[in-house]
């Protein structure tokens, strides 16, 4: 099947003129992502409900659900922001590598290495220095763990030939398993007795709350690192430079410029966002070092990262979405009796709907400037 | 049984094909607009016109590939309805494409087996060995069989492409550009051996090519397409060239090559490599360079069948491949590609296949044009930030200055045509000061008249002081444009000539590998 | 039982018996994912397709008395599954490695979702032959107790090196994988190639998960699998796209997988955590030895995207 | 307004894993599903909650979307810092979590801990062992060496001994509450060791207890009644009885009475029960079976007591002092006990 929606074009026949047209080029390209993600997400939920009446249960019920758990209420919007926070800066652990044209999918790694890392050294600075101080020392920490292990892959990946997306996943196995070992091991606080821990952070060095929310500062630091990702990516040179990279490796070479350089350098920023995850889970949530910080977020981001087309910005909205989807899990199990797993089969569909509508970027001419003339119509000065 | 029906006795197993009005569009562009072309039986028909003339187009209509908008085709004075390859094949029409189709994993034999219709689901490979070498005994050529096609030269690849058609019973070829990836040697021996054919009325060949040479020495007849349209045709042994070129681009004038200024006996070396060894792409071979040196206003070609190590020496001068042992030197300093070594001694690179090579796709042509400028300021200092308006304003005097044909600077430069992405890529590369230009087959797969466009503005260059190494497959382009001819043979230079002494059997030979 | 003291001995026999239990999962999938990639296609959610696969030839057995039929009703799920992920890929712009991600999360919750039913319910499992007879130890009788499935296998292994080299299929599949524009030239069309070879990279899979469902650990709940899938990917690129490399990868994993148990029981206490991860650091360490940044992997078929 | 919650009450259920596992979030949702039973009582559960910022909001959004007044979070990773955190914001709410050790003015007044002696039914489980073994080897397949473990191994290990000193038990850690491939490839292990009896401490059961019966081992069962799984070689098994502990509290809390803070229950509490003895146990280990849990039933039996040694050979409880099922210091073993073979990290 190929769809030709060229010719079935839903354009306007007259194009304007004028000083006008780069205006209109730029709203349409743009409004592309937009249009397309819309109708896409319509398209999956249609398919849910399906799903949801086919079991003989109502899909209005459901939404309204989802609705209520998810968005509905401001605790339902606090349950949501604090749900995406982590998801904010694991899925820039994807997303920014894929600019470069890499494929990560071990976040896990970098997320429990990092939180292993900020709790190993917040341990002789607490009592000692103030909050404010180590709070920063353990960022420094578990964002350089979380760096070494994706840069690590971005290493491999370019100065090795290793396929970077197997690299990655099984650095994220190994990951874990020294995690367990530490914090089984050497560094296991004796008093934690049935739940393998790290020294718990005192409360006053706990990473608090934003004020007036319920949602503690991990969101504004993965909004501060969405907004900080989108800027270098496509206002700063290294951005520009990281984007070639991606775009064509052997284009980059040509110009002469560092793409190993570059691949290590953005998968290490990657890795280091992801390494701030698992600081932020260990600082304001868990106090402590322990297996919970292979809760899945890394995995979970790459869902976010594709979702948003790897634009850092766009990933802001699709976290708190999925955010929402997943602070409504917990309602729908109660009040409809459907399992856990409801979400799940709700996010795969609507991953795989948005994925597959991929392949309508560039056949709606309406978006696509490229079609309203030919190119005799401008013929550059000739 | 009516009489009436039955076909005509064919004498000769050649096929001829006619078209009748044959027209396509895409959408609301016109590519074909009633074409009508007749190929006679057992004859050598040439196809000609500019890029985008329309003759893929029209060629794949014929092969099934398009559904033509209207018009009919003719197969052995019979109307028929083609709707996919496997009928064009049913009626005995194959075609060479520009780009191997064969499998570069598959052996020679397992290529030629598993492209036949009536595969059994379990080969017996004894008897298709047998068969096999059977029919290769009628053939004019000498394929090894056994070996998989990736280890074969380009030569033997496209001979391998037509032993295939004929193998599979075609009698009607389509060629397209089948010379390009050829020496002149290789081309003379293949296109002599099909004409052979044809002249034994054992097949028919419709040709597309830039190549006039070829066209009057083999072809029978020509035609010509202009934007879509039939602009003219006939007998060759009537046609001149400069007849086929008025028909291709009525009258335009063609981009002229400046005169050749002399190069000073004083001019300084800007690029040298010395002892540079370093592996191939399969790692089994290395790339071994005695000796290399390109002097301010000369333009060093390179000659080579393709696989000669051509493309790991630009990877070598690109820093995309390090080395065992030796260095590359531009002006006197060790020279490792970096971004900074580039714009200090304004170095620049025009690689084969722009778009695979030099663009990223999916990024704007504005984009595309700022690859050499997005991170200095106009002082010439590094910048941290991006500027976009500055870029909107380069690129469209870029695109303006060498006549880029887009639909809007900010298209992706996927969607242009072929020659627009390599004049989009000149424009960057010969902007400003460029003091060492490293070209690789610049013009492959072009019309003539964006050929000589290109062409002039190297020789442009080369005149203005830049030191020029041009690796290329394509002879001609070497002895028009060259000052010393260097010619490249299983990773070594084996063969150094001035151009205007050049002989094209002796360089021919060593590039074959007879040294 | 008679509890004969093979002390020591027990580690290579862990081991060897831990190939044979745990590696037929890994053969399958990685068979399956073979087949996929040879012919241009990579799919990433064979995962998701195992452990449906899992699922529903627990709940066939379940519910008709046959882990015969739950074999085959894995296959059929599994081959859905690659049909979709064959069918979407299909389309122009479609990114075969995302889609397979997101075919995992599909896959897993459904599975998980529709799976809840059987946990509870215990399903007969799938018969094994007892090889070991002749031996009077009851450890090797039990190490020798090999599933049907394993041999099963085995002999797909050596069957797809032969298919590959004299079957019309075989050849059709690596003229797909090699380049898309010489499969078209041929009149064959890749898209549906690779869209049949998804399909049964998917039944593949499926049945590797079935033997964890039906036989080892012959258990459905939401943990039967711990990532058997996923690694399959990486086998491939390991064993060089080759069938007998898949089967041996695999069973290199197994064992390797074993150790970790073996060593504790024979007093190898200490930093088990890292033993358990031995397979996946084994893996990664031969990948960085047999890779080269300016050599493309040999074997992998040219039209795969992950190796571009 | 507060009148009527005090009759209708709703109680809600946070699960670590699937609520029909075989085990450890089986045996809670059976205790739940007792109660659900009760007159004015709404039971509300999620499962598969993770431990994390997750199950804050899970007990959030029960208290504020369903108003739950009365919430159990049955892991034990939910005590410190969530439901601690949940229950200093919501001082209205009782959270009373199975496992951990609540403490007197540290930990807040709504909340509380609920454990059973179920080291105890290890104990019994390790007299049928005991005598069921022929090899003098018996394994346990356990997840993280951790106190609550630790001791379920001792006391399996100290219960066969009772029997016959010579007995030794194998342990192997998985490193995982769930990974099934593991769990199966170590009790195999520990079978091709020698050892003839198996029983774990994981959270589901199910795939130890089906292996060990598929290579001729005798198994003892955990959290549950895996008898179903096994009827031959089941011996018998260490199960919760969480209904009572459950019907306890949601009684208590409809009546508006105090709720205890820290409750903790054996045998003789009906906290935890032994599966029915299976065919294959002895007539003389019926009886030292049932004289033994008749003793433990009255209460104060120690298991750990006098001179005990661990297996490096340190005394770990000092002579002539004894260890009742109700010491606190059980709660915090970090070793195992000579005979057992394995370490503690
Ligand atoms: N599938 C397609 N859909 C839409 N437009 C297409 C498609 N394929 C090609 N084009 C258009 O055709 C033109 C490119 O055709 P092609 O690459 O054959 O170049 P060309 O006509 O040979 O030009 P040149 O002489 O510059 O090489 C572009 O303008 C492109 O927009
Ligand atoms: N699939 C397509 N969709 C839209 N336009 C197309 C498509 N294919 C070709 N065209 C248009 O048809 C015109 C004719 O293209 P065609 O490929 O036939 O040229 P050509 O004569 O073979 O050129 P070349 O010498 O570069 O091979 C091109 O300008 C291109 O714009
Ligand atoms: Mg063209
Ligand atoms: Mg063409």
């Amino acid at each position: 099947m190929n769809l030709e929606i060229n010719s079935r074009s839903l354009a306007p026949e007259t194009v304007p003129a004028g000083n006008l047209r780069p205006v209109i080029e730029w709203a349409a390209r743009r409004a592309e992502p937009l249009a397309i993600a819309l109708l896409a997400v319509l398209v999956g939920l249609a398919l849910f409900s399906l799903f949801i009446a086919a079991l003989g249960k109502s899909p209005p019920q459901l939404f309204q659900l989802m609705y209520t758990g998810g968005f509905g209420s401001w605790f339902s919007i606090q349950n949501a922001l604090s749900r995406a926070a982590p998801l904010l800066l694991t899925a820039l652990c994807v997303a920014l590598p894929a600019r470069l044209g890499l494929t990560v999918i071990g976040a896990e790694g970098a997320v429990v290495l990092g939180g292993v890392a900020g709790a190993a050294i917040a341990l002789p600075l607490v009592g000692t220095l103030p909050p404010p101080v180590v709070w920063l020392f353990m960022a420094l920490a578990g964002m350089a763990a979380g760096a070494v292990w994706i840069g690590l892959s971005g290493f491999l990946r370019h100065y090795r030939g290793v396929n970077e997306t197997i690299a990655s996943l099984l650095l994220a196995y190994i990951a874990i398993a020294l995690m367990n070992q530490l914090i089984e091991g050497p560094l296991r606080d004796p008093a934690s007795l049935n739940k393998p821990s790290t020294t718990p952070l005192p409360a006053e060095y706990m990473l608090g709350k934003i004020p007036g929310m319920d949602v503690h500062w991990g969101f504004v630091a993965g909004v501060l690192a969405c907004v900080f990702s989108y800027v270098l990516i496509e206002a700063t040179a290294s951005g520009f430079a990281a984007r070639i990279a991606g775009g064509n490796v052997r284009a980059a070479q040509i110009q002469g410029l560092p793409v190993g350089r570059l691949i290590v350098g953005f998968t290490a920023l990657a890795g280091a966002f992801a390494g701030l995850a698992g600081m932020i889970e260990v600082a304001a949530v868990q106090g402590s070092a322990n297996a919970s910080l292979a809760a899945g977020y890394g995995y979970t981001g790459i869902l976010v990262a594709f979702l948003a087309r790897h634009n850092p910005l766009a990933i802001i909205p699709v976290a708190i979405l999925l955010g929402g989807i997943d602070a409504s899990g917990g309602l729908i199990q109660r009040r409809m009796g459907l399992p856990d797993a409801t979400v799940l089969v709700l996010q795969g569909t609507l991953f795989v709907v948005i994925l597959f509508s991929e392949t309508l970027y560039g056949r709606f001419k309406i978006f696509n400037p490229d079609l309203w003339s030919r190119p005799e119509m401008k013929k550059g000065a000739a | 049984m009516i009489i009436g029906e039955i076909p005509p006795q064919k004498t000769i197993p050649a096929v001829g094909v006619e078209t009748v009005d044959m027209t396509m569009r895409f959408g609301s562009f016109t590519a074909l607009d009633r074409v009508s072309i007749k190929v006679e039986p057992g004859s050598f028909h040439a196809l000609l016109g500019e890029n985008g003339a329309g003759k893929s187009t029209l060629v794949k209509c014929i092969m099934g590939f398009y559904r033509q908008t209207s018009g009919q085709l003719m197969v052995d004075g019979r109307e028929v309805a083609v709707a996919s390859p496997r009928d064009a094949a049913a009626l005995g029409l194959g075609m060479v494409y520009q780009h191997f189709t064969l499998v570069p994993s598959l052996t020679g034999a397992e290529n030629l087996v598993i492209s036949r219709a009536d595969v059994p689901s379990v080969l017996n490979w004894t008897k298709e060995k047998r068969a096999l070498a059977a029919f290769m005994e009628t053939m004019p050529f000498d394929i090894p069989l056994d070996r998989p096609v990736s280890e074969l030269a380009a030569g033997e690849k496209q001979k391998l492409e037509i032993i295939k058609q004929l193998y599979l019973g075609r009698r009607f070829l389509v060629l397209d550009e089948p010379t390009s990836v050829l020496t002149p040697g290789e081309a003379d021996d293949m296109l002599g051996l099909v004409r052979g054919m044809t002249e034994r009325g054992e097949l028919t060949v419709l040709m597309i090519s830039h190549k006039f040479h070829e066209v009057t020495k083999f072809a029978d007849a020509v035609t010509v397409l202009r934007k879509g349209k039939l602009t003219g045709g006939g007998k060759t042994s009537e046609l001149g060239t400069r007849d086929m070129a008025a028909m291709m681009i009525g009258d335009v004038k063609l981009a002229e090559l400046d005169t050749r200024l002399p190069v000073a006996d004083d001019a300084s070396p800007v690029l040298g490599l010395e002892n540079v060894k370093a592996p191939d792409r399969t790692g089994l071979k290395t790339i071994d360079i005695e000796k290399l040196v390109v002097r301010s206003g000369e333009i060093v070609g390179i000659a080579g069948i393709s696989g000669n190590g051509q493309k790991e020496l630009s990877e070598i001068l690109a820093g995309q491949r390090p080395t065992d042992t030796g260095e590359v030197v531009v002006k006197g300093k060790p020279y490792g590609a970096t971004r900074e070594e580039t714009r200090e001694n304004n170095v620049r690179f025009i690689p084969e296949e722009p778009l695979q090579n030099a663009c990223a796709p999916k990024m704007t042509v504005t984009e595309n044009l700022a690859f050499r400028s997005f991170d200095v300021k106009p002082a010439g200092k590094p910048s941290f930030w991006l500027d976009r308006s500055g870029m909107r304003k380069r690129g469209g005097s870029l695109i303006a200055d060498f006549k880029v044909k887009t639909a809007s600077p900010s298209s992706p430069i996927a969607s242009l045509s072929g020659g627009n992405v390599q004049r989009a890529v000149l424009a960057r590369e010969l902007t400003g000061e460029v003091d060492l230009l490293i070209v690789s087959n610049p013009c492959f797969g072009l019309d003539f008249s964006a050929v000589a466009e290109i062409r002039s503005r190297i020789m442009k260059a080369r005149n203005g002081g830049t030191a020029v190494l041009l690796i290329s497959e394509d002879l001609d382009e070497l002895m028009e444009m060259s000052d010393r001819i260097l010619v490249m043979s299983e990773g070594r230079l084996v063969y150094e000539t001035p151009a205007r002494e050049a002989d094209i059997s002796v360089i021919g030979a060593h590039m074959a590998g007879h040294h | 039982m008679d509890g004969t003291d093979i002390g020591l001995w027990g580690v290579p026999l862990a081991i060897i018996a831990g190939a044979i239990r745990v590696s037929t999962p890994f053969i399958f999938v990685s068979l399956g994912e073979m087949i996929t990639e040879r012919s241009g296609r990579i799919n990433l959610g064979l995962e998701g397709t195992l452990v449906f696969g899992a699922m529903a030839a627990y709940a066939t057995a379940v519910l008709t008395g046959s882990p015969w039929l739950g074999v085959l009703a894995a296959m059929v799920a599994g081959s859905v599954f690659g049909l979709i992920h064959g069918f979407i890929c299909k389309f122009p712009k479609v990114n075969d490695i995302a889609i397979g991600i997101a075919m995992m999360q599909f896959g897993m919750g459904l599975a998980f979702f529709l799976g809840k039913p059987f946990i509870q319910p215990a399903a007969p499992k799938l018969p094994s032959i007892p090889f070991g007879a002749w031996s009077s130890v009851a450890q090797v009788q039990a190490a020798l107790n090999i599933n049907v499935l394993f041999l099963i296998g085995i002999a797909l292994a050596f069957v797809l090196t032969w298919a590959l080299r004299n079957t019309r299929l075989g050849l059709i599949l690596r003229v797909v994988g090699d380049s898309s524009d010489a499969a078209r030239a041929m009149g064959l069309n890749p898209d549906t190639i690779r869209l049949l070879a998804t399909a049964i990279g998917g039944a593949l899979a499926a049945v590797g998960g079935a033997y964890l469902s039906l036989f080892y650990p012959g258990s459905w709940n939401e943990g039967i699998s711990s990532g058997q899938g996923l690694m399959a990917v990486a086998l491939v690129i390991f064993a060089r796209w080759n069938p007998i490399g898949c089967l041996l990868a695999s069973l290199l994993f197994g064992g390797a997988g074993a150790l970790g148990p073996a060593l504790q029981s024979v007093g190898v206490t200490s930093g088990y955590y890292l033993f358990y991860a031995a397979p996946y650091v084994l893996t990664l360490v031969i990948m960085i030895a047999t890779s080269s940044p300016t050599r493309s992997l040999a074997g992998a078929p040219g039209a795969l995207s992950l190796t571009k | 307004e507060r009148a009527a919650a005090q009759t209708a009450l709703t109680v809600g259920f946070i699960y670590v894993g699937p609520k029909d596992d075989y085990g450890y979030n089986q045996a809670h949702a059976e205790g739940a599903a007792v109660i659900k039973a009760l007159p004015d009582i709404t039971v509300i559960e999620e499962e598969n909650v993770p431990e994390t910022v997750d199950v804050q909001k899970t007990m959030e959004s029960m208290i504020n979307l369903d108003g739950a007044s009365l919430i159990f979070p049955t892991s034990f990773g939910y005590f410190d810092p969530h439901m601690l955190e949940m229950a200093k914001k919501y001082p209205d709410v009782q959270f009373r979590h199975c496992g951990g050790l609540w403490k007197e003015g540290v930990n807040p007044a709504n909340t509380g801990s609920y454990f059973g002696y179920i080291g105890q039914g290890l104990y019994l489980n390790g007299i049928a062992a005991g005598y069921a073994t022929k090899s003098k080897k018996i394994g346990f397949v356990a997840a993280k060496p951790i106190p609550q473990v630790l001791q379920n191994i001792n006391s399996f290990l100290l219960g066969a001994r009772s029997v016959d000193p010579a007995i030794t038990c194998q342990v192997i850690f998985t490193g995982e509450w769930s990974l099934a491939v593991k769990e199966a490839e170590a009790t195999n292990a520990l079978i091709d060791q020698g050892a003839d009896v198996v029983t774990c401490h994981v959270d589901s059961p199910k795939v130890v207890v089906e292996t060990a019966a598929g290579r001729g081992a005798f198994v003892c069962g955990y959290h549950a009644n895996q008898s179903p799984l096994a009827p031959e070689k089941y011996l018998t098994g260490a199960e919760w009885a969480w209904g009572n502990v459950y019907t306890d509290f949601a009684k208590k809390a409809q009546a508006g009475e105090k709720l205890g803070n820290f409750v903790r229950g054996g045998l003789k509490d009906g906290f935890v029960k032994m599966s029915p003895l299976g065919p294959a146990v002895s007539a003389e280990a019926r009886t030292k079976f049932e004289a033994t849990l008749a003793e433990m039933t009255k209460g104060g039996f120690s298991v750990f007591k006098d001179g005990l040694k661990d297996n490096k050979g340190n005394v770990v409880v000092a002579a002539g002092t004894s260890l009742a099922e109700d010491a606190i210091e059980l709660e915090s073993m970090d070793y195992l006990v000579e005979g057992v073979i394995g370490s503690t990290s």
